[in-house]
């Protein structure tokens, strides 16, 4: 039951969940999470990986820097958020358009 | 016996948090189930030996990026918590609707299938192996790890945060208007 | 004599270095600059009156030239090499035409100094004149057609911007940019014809291309079709009518009088206008193998006539004259068609000689009464007697009357055409051309009388209006108080010198121009003599000089020779004795012909016992004085032909704009098509292909859609499935 | 002496990092900054071309530093005497732009950074000898050109910098397929980025398998560069950017773009199109010619439609940069030096008239030939303002190709070169130097001739300074349209270098 394979299919699942949720929500803070989940996915097959394939602690090292970075980008993100909403009164993805044209 | 059922419980946590957060129609109760998903993954790293990264999930995640996403969506004073009905300038609801659903579902398959092809080669290469339930700590080597080989990435990433750190203070601050 | 940079180049450098003084310092010096101009064109003269010297009077045979070269530009690398040669070609007929420039050119600038005085474009007049005096000197020198083709667009630079000289008047503007664009249309076939000679033969010097026809090069090679001779041939001469405003791009040269006079008598009249004839008569062995030498001369007698018909019922005095000048050069293209070389040319020399006198008359009688309606002139010869002189001696001359230069030149050519066409066996339909020719000639004298009469002769008609009762100059010549003219060096001098010159002995050698009463002795004819077509044959490894090398040819003694209009001197022409018959009928008839214009001209506006052309035929006299029509059926019907089309097609988007331009008649037929071009661009392939929302016909259109589309989350899906593809296709 | 290149390629940089140090305040210490730094490169290119030797088509001035060495990516720049000119050019008008920029007065420091920074990008195309260098030279060139055209332009400015930008990035996606391309099938070598090393037909009898059809891998990926480099140059279809970006940039941008970014698509044809894929751009050079022909019909009969004086010249860009891509497809001595000496000389007629435009602007505040309403944006101008029509006028007909000004020699050498090869398209071609004539002389005519317009009475002549940056311009075209020898020198053995290789296929 616990092999490398299952692992890799959680975290398939836990990727096409989060993709689901980034292409099918307007909001912004959602499609935010859904980037959360993504990411998750990619560290757990990291860590998977490093355990049923190359036995080091590369792959955790590397989980532990996707974490950083995903903590980072959470905040910008949802900073950018709370800026976009004090000026458009919304956090709809659509209303995002200051750039085109 | 204890490590497969912790693998069993989380995995079912994970996948079963992950999509209900896909599926509910409620900002905080998604938040509420990417809790759930975040804590069984981290349940995974335990399962994987993983202890250093089990932690650090938990905290920072948990800690840090759930309780950040919560504060997001109350500052953004409760609008668009649940799917609206149509409304101005005919946008679609915020939390998705039957066709941006649709839309995603077609591409998680097209996703899925790929990676199907993908895993099943990588299965064919890597035949299961039988891991022995030993659990060494990592801590220790990863300490080696962050500040001997990976070092300029470690530092790096220090800086990043603190970049972060600033840039999301100061894009957030409310300015004056005028 | 030996020939070395330094006694040629003064030639073209003297006014080259006036002109960047007077560009760049004439505001500062003295009278703006003009002494200094006058002065530069002395100097060219001085050196061409050298050469003139050498060349002409005894010193070189026939044949002799001077060819020396240098390289421009060197684009040789390894093997291949592929060199720019510039270089002098001196000869003959260089040498008489590089005096006859300098001389009239010098002469002009003398009587500008008086004519545009305190012009408030007095300087910039200065600028341009030597300027255009050096490219039409450098012209005559270079020994290629690139280089020819290089002074010919600066000479349509310093014409265009002599017309335009006075910037306030939107007429300036309209005649300036329409003497340079019809010009232009000739030399970019100058310039293809160039390209593929030079590509073909590998150079395009004279001498090359003479020794190429020698050789047989031009056997079986074509263009698009067209054999390469006749091609190259077709193209050199529609630049040369661009330039000397043959028939269909001679709309030109009228509305080039909008410049000052003297300008007009140097670069629209006496020189510039030339230089499409010049190419001619160079390029003339290329032209008969080509076989168009029967277009050229339909071409310059459809131009003699129709120009001439036209000067009969102008009223303005510079109109008269420029008309005059296109039938002249009419005139000359006959000459070159019908294989009438020498006298071609001679037509060259005479031509530039009376016709800038008469456009310097013209200036001293504007400049003097500020009146350019001839209906509004009359008895002026008390007034002018100078002018009246000068002007009198060049209306015989353009007239054809014995004893004058223009007799001399233009009963050559007609006597050459009249062989040419009813002698020589070819197409009878040619016979038009000494038709037209005679008839023309005929016509020259009438105009130009008519001319004299209105202006000079009859009561004075200046009291019936208000001639310019304010006038800037502070003059007070008008009304009646036209003040006697005084002999004065800068105006009337220069006017008989030329007057001088319109003597037919000083180019026939002999009083009558027919060799009867000899006036130059032993060097009889001389223009006869070293003027001729050239013999190709004697090109093939022509020697060529660099530019340090000195002259050590061996010079032959002047070779006397009989005037033979197509074998030259080189025996005994079958034809000889048809030829001769039909130079004593031309000679006949053109003198009867004269003297019929001028008897009518005589009984019409002296006389009055001739009702005038306006009266006995008034419908033919609309016909005339709109010009048959020609600007408005170029700017008028093309367009609005055209346009009413493209209106049907394209007025369900755009009426407004091309409605605005229906009634403008300043475009050409062009700007629908510009218009059309111009939606095509900003709608369909702009707005629809790109920017539009239209069916995503190809990929670039839907990949900048999608991007432009904002939406992130798409963007998101066009990555997954082409990264999906990716890994489908490649097949890990 | 290799230094000198280097110095040349960042000094700049130092110059940005000056004007970035600069207090914001401090606006004419900024504007003094720049016009030293770029008067010193300048000064450095002069320098460049005397120590220059003509004589060979190797690479000069050659510095090689391992950068990525995992990849064999390498820093590694020379010139020959293609760049050579294009380093000349870019040198000089970026110093004349500094000048001309003197009266921005928004956002003063950024605008200088970024125009110093657009500097040191340009040159780094230009010396660039390695294919990943070059490419990420070519990428970061957009960002200060986004941002020059978005800030400093016209009312529709973001709408141009967001097309020039995404013209530009498309083309630059197939180039980078092509770079990668490149450096597998050269076996991931130590010279697979080395653009000297990839030349010379290396890879006539490579193949390419795409969804399991073979196709000839030169043929392919010369397609996929000649996307790239057309849009910039802009040949016919891809030419619908130019009007607008030029259009809404700022003056000194617009010379810029038109002076010298336009001349880094064909220099790209030159340097990797051509010698890379010799085979398949012999074979193309037919389908090039044409679209050159195209460029030079459509882009005149454009320009003879407008009302927008900057639009005109922008179309008028068209059409030169189609004889451009004419004299390219002919593959020929004289065609290819008269395309490279187009390029030099196209950069310096048109820098004119945009300079022009601009001053001009300055003054009116407007482009207007003829007003939307159908009357005229100026008239008389000849009349009010003589020094400008002047050096109007020396700007105007060295575009249109007057014997004696810069243009015309290199148009009658492209046709000399493509004539034996392209006879009819040279036939047709020759319109186009009429239509040149029509337009350029139709907008004098309305803009200089008649009476004075009462708008224009109070505008003043050129100030000092707008005449001292145009001298050496009209220097440049009235001199080399004398003397082309100085820049023929200087490019034939490298032009004679890369017509010899394609005349093997």
């Amino acid at each position: 039951m616990m092999g490398l394979a299952s692992y890799l299919i959680i975290s398939l699942i836990l990727f096409v969940v989060g993709l689901v949720i980034i292409l099918s929500r307007k909001n912004i803070v959602a499609i935010l999470l859904g980037i959360e989940l993504v990411l998750n996915a990619a560290a757990l097959n990291f860590v998977a990986y490093s355990r049923y394939v190359t036995n080091n602690l590369d792959g955790h090292v590397f989980s532990l820097f996707i974490i950083a970075i995903a903590a980072a980008e959470s905040a910008i993100g949802l900073a950018i958020v709370i800026r976009f909403f004090q000026i458009k009164e919304t956090i709809h993805i659509d209303e995002a358009t200051q750039l085109r044209n | 016996m204890f490590i497969e059922l912790l693998f069993l419980t989380s995995a079912l946590l994970t996948v079963g948090s992950a999509i209900g957060a896909a599926v509910t129609r409620n900002i905080m109760h998604s938040c509420v189930f990417l809790l759930g998903s975040l804590l069984g993954i981290a349940g995974l790293y335990a399962t994987l030996g993983a202890d250093f990264v089990a932690v650090s999930q938990i905290m920072v995640y948990v800690g840090g990026v759930v309780i950040l996403m919560l504060f997001a969506v109350m500052l953004t004073g409760g609008k668009d918590f649940v799917s609206r009905a149509q409304n101005l300038l005919g946008l679609a609801p915020a939390m998705g609707n039957k066709w941006t659903y649709t839309i995603g579902l077609l591409t998680a398959l097209v996703v899925v299938l790929t990676n199907v092809k993908l895993i099943t080669n990588v299965v064919k290469a890597y035949p299961a192996k039988v891991i022995g339930n030993d659990f060494p700590s990592t801590v220790n080597q990863i300490g080696h790890l962050l500040v001997k080989e990976h070092v300029l990435a470690f530092e790096l990433s220090s800086v990043l945060l603190l970049g972060a750190l600033v840039g999301a203070a100061i894009i957030a601050r409310p300015r004056r208007q005028g | 004599m030996e020939y070395t940079v330094g006694n040629i180049a003064p030639i073209f450098l003297a006014p080259v270095i006036a002109f960047v003084i007077n560009a760049f310092f004439g505001r500062k010096l003295p009278r703006q600059g003009d002494w200094l101009a006058t002065l530069s064109i002395f100097i060219s003269f001085i050196f061409s009156a050298r050469i003139f010297g050498d060349f002409v009077f005894g010193t070189f045979a026939t044949d002799h030239f001077i060819h020396k070269t240098f390289t421009w530009f060197d684009l040789s690398h390894g093997a291949n090499i592929w060199k720019v040669n510039m270089g002098v070609y001196i000869d003959n007929m260089t040498a008489i035409m590089l005096l006859m420039v300098s001389g009239v050119a010098f002469l002009i600038h003398l009587f500008s100094t008086w004519y545009m005085d305190h012009d408030e474009k007095h300087g910039r007049f200065f600028t341009f004149l030597p300027l255009f005096t050096s490219a039409m000197l450098g012209m005559v020198m270079s020994d290629n057609l690139f280089a020819l083709f290089c002074f010919w667009e600066v000479m349509g630079f310093c014409s265009y911007s002599l017309i335009g000289i006075y910037v306030k008047k939107e007429a300036a503007g309209d005649a300036s940019l329409k003497a340079f664009m019809t010009t232009r249309i000739g030399d970019v076939f100058l310039l293809l014809g160039i390209v593929a000679l030079w590509m073909v033969l590998g150079s395009v010097a004279y001498v090359d291309i003479y020794a190429a026809i020698a050789e047989g090069k031009f056997a079986g090679q074509t263009v698009i079709g067209i054999s390469l001779a006749t091609f190259t041939a077709l193209c050199i001469f529609l630049g040369a009518m661009g330039k000397s405003a043959q028939f269909p791009l001679h709309v030109w040269l009228p509305d080039a009088m909008m410049g000052p006079t003297p300008g007009s008598a140097l670069i629209h009249a006496a020189t510039m206008v030339t230089a499409g004839v010049w190419v001619s008569l160079r390029m003339y062995p290329l032209m008969v193998l080509g076989d168009i030498t029967w277009f050229i001369a339909v071409i310059g007698a459809i131009t003699a006539f129709g120009a001439a018909t036209v000067a009969m019922v102008q009223t303005d005095i510079k109109a008269v004259l420029a008309y005059s000048t296109l039938s002249q050069l009419g005139y000359m293209i006959i000459g070159v068609g019908v294989g009438s070389y020498n006298a071609a040319f001679m037509h060259v020399i005479t031509h530039a000689v009376f016709k800038a006198c008469l456009f310097l008359s013209a200036g001293s009688i504007i400049h003097t009464v500020h009146e350019q309606e001839m209906p509004k002139l009359g008895g002026l010869r008390k007034y002018m007697p100078y002018t009246h002189f000068a002007m009198m001696a060049c209306t015989l001359a353009i007239a054809g009357i014995p004893f004058f230069s223009g007799f001399v030149s233009k009963d050559r050519i007609l006597g050459d055409a009249l062989y040419f066409g009813f002698m020589s066996g070819q197409n009878p339909l040619l016979a038009i051309v000494p038709i037209l020719g005679f008839a023309g000639a005929g016509l020259t004298a009438f105009y130009m009388f008519r001319m004299m009469f209105l202006t000079f002769y009859g009561e004075n008609r200046m009291g019936h209006h208000d001639a310019h009762g304010e006038d800037h100059h502070g003059d007070h010549h008008h009304g009646h108080e036209i003040h006697h003219e005084h002999l004065d060096a800068r105006q009337n001098v220069p006017l008989l010198i030329l007057a001088i010159f319109t003597l037919g002995f000083w180019f026939a050698g002999s009083l009558t121009g027919q060799g009867i009463v000899k006036v130059f002795g032993e060097k009889t004819e001389w223009f006869k003599v070293l003027v001729e077509a050239p013999k190709v044959e004697r090109f093939v490894n022509h020697p060529r000089e660099a530019w340090g090398s000195t002259d050590t040819r061996v010079k032959t003694e002047l070779t006397k020779a009989r005037y033979d209009h197509q074998t030259g001197y080189a025996g005994p022409n079958p034809d000889e004795h048809k030829i001769h018959t039909a130079h004593v009928i031309g000679a006949i008839a053109s003198i009867i012909i004269a003297a019929l214009g001028v008897l009518i001209a005589f009984l019409m506006y002296i006389k009055k016992s001739i009702k005038p052309l306006a009266t006995r035929f008034p419908g033919y006299t609309e016909v005339l004085r709109n010009k048959y029509y020609f600007d408005n059926f170029y700017i008028d019907v093309l367009i609005k032909k055209g346009l009413l089309g493209f209106n049907r097609f394209l007025s369900w988007f755009d009426m407004g704009i091309f409605d605005r331009y229906a009634v403008d008649g300043a475009a050409a037929v062009n700007r629908v098509l510009f218009k059309a071009s111009k939606w095509f661009d900003n709608v369909v392939v702009d707005a629809v292909g790109v920017d539009g929302t239209g069916v995503a016909v190809n990929l670039f259109n839907l990949v900048l859609r999608i991007i432009q589309s904002g939406k992130i989350q798409f963007y998101f899906v066009m990555l997954v499935v082409v990264l999906a593809s990716y890994i489908w296709t490649v097949n890990i | 002496m290799n230094g000198i290149l280097n110095w040349i390629l960042w000094l700049p940089i130092i110059g940005m990092v000056g004007v970035i140090l600069t207090p914001k305040a401090k606006e004419n210490t900024i504007r003094m900054v720049t016009l030293v730094t770029t008067f010193i490169t300048m000064v450095l290119s002069v320098l460049l071309y005397v120590k220059f030797d003509t004589t060979t088509a190797d690479m000069q001035f050659v510095t090689k530093i391992p950068w990525i060495s995992q990849f064999h990516i390498n820093y590694f720049i020379g010139i020959d005497g293609i760049t050579m000119l294009m380093t000349f050019l870019n040198a000089l008008l970026f110093f004349i732009c500094t000048l001309s920029s003197w009266t921005v007065e928004k956002n003063v420091k950024a605008y200088f950074a970024l125009l110093l920074m657009l500097q040191s990008t340009v040159f780094g195309v230009f010396f660039s000898l390695d294919f990943f260098l070059f490419y990420v030279y070519w990428e970061v060139m957009l960002l200060p050109m986004f941002f020059l055209i978005g800030i400093w332009g016209g009312e529709n400015r973001e709408y141009a910098a967001v097309k020039f930008f995404l013209y530009t990035f498309f083309g630059s996606i197939f180039m980078l397929v092509g770079i990668v391309a490149l450096y597998f099938v050269s076996g991931q070598g130590a010279d697979s980025f080395n653009i000297l090393a990839l030349q010379g037909g290396k890879f006539v009898n490579e193949t390419v398998v795409i969804f399991g059809k073979s196709f000839s891998f030169e043929t392919i990926f010369f397609w996929f560069m000649f996307l790239g480099f057309a849009i910039k140059v802009p040949v016919f279809p891809f030419h619908t950017w130019l009007p607008h970006a030029h259009v809404q940039a700022p003056t000194a941008v617009s010379v810029i773009l038109a002076g010298v970014l336009l001349k880094m698509g064909s220099y790209g044809f030159l340097r990797i199109a051509f010698p890379i894929f010799p085979q398949a751009a012999s074979d193309a050079s037919t389908i090039i010619a044409v679209l050159g022909l195209i460029s030079v019909i459509y882009g005149a009969f454009c320009a003879m439609a407008q009302d927008d004086m900057k639009k005109l010249i922008a179309y008028s860009s068209v059409s030169h940069m189609g004889f451009v891509m004419l004299g390219l497809a002919a593959m020929t001595t004289q065609g290819m030096n008269g395309a490279v000496l187009q390029m030099f000389n196209h950069g310096t007629s048109t820098a004119m008239m945009f300079l022009m435009v601009g001053v001009l602007y300055e003054r009116s505040h407007h482009r207007w030939i003829v007003r939307p309403d159908g009357s005229k944006g100026y008239g008389g101008l000849a009349t009010k303002l003589p020094k400008y029509t002047t050096i109007y006028i020396i700007g105007l007909f060295a575009s249109l190709g007057l014997p004696g000004l810069s243009g015309f020699i290199s148009e009658a050498l492209i046709f000399l070169g493509i004539y034996e090869k392209f006879t009819t398209i040279t036939v047709i071609a020759v319109v186009g130097l009429l239509l040149g004539a029509a337009y350029l002389l139709w907008m004098f005519k309305r803009m200089f001739f008649g009476e004075v317009n009462p708008d224009i009475e109070k505008y003043e002549d050129m100030n000092a300074r707008e005449v001292f940056y145009m001298i050496p311009l009209c220097i440049c075209v009235i001199v080399f349209g004398i003397f082309p020898s100085p820049l023929l020198n200087v490019m034939k053995a490298s032009v004679g270098q890369l017509v010899d290789l394609l005349s093997k296929y």
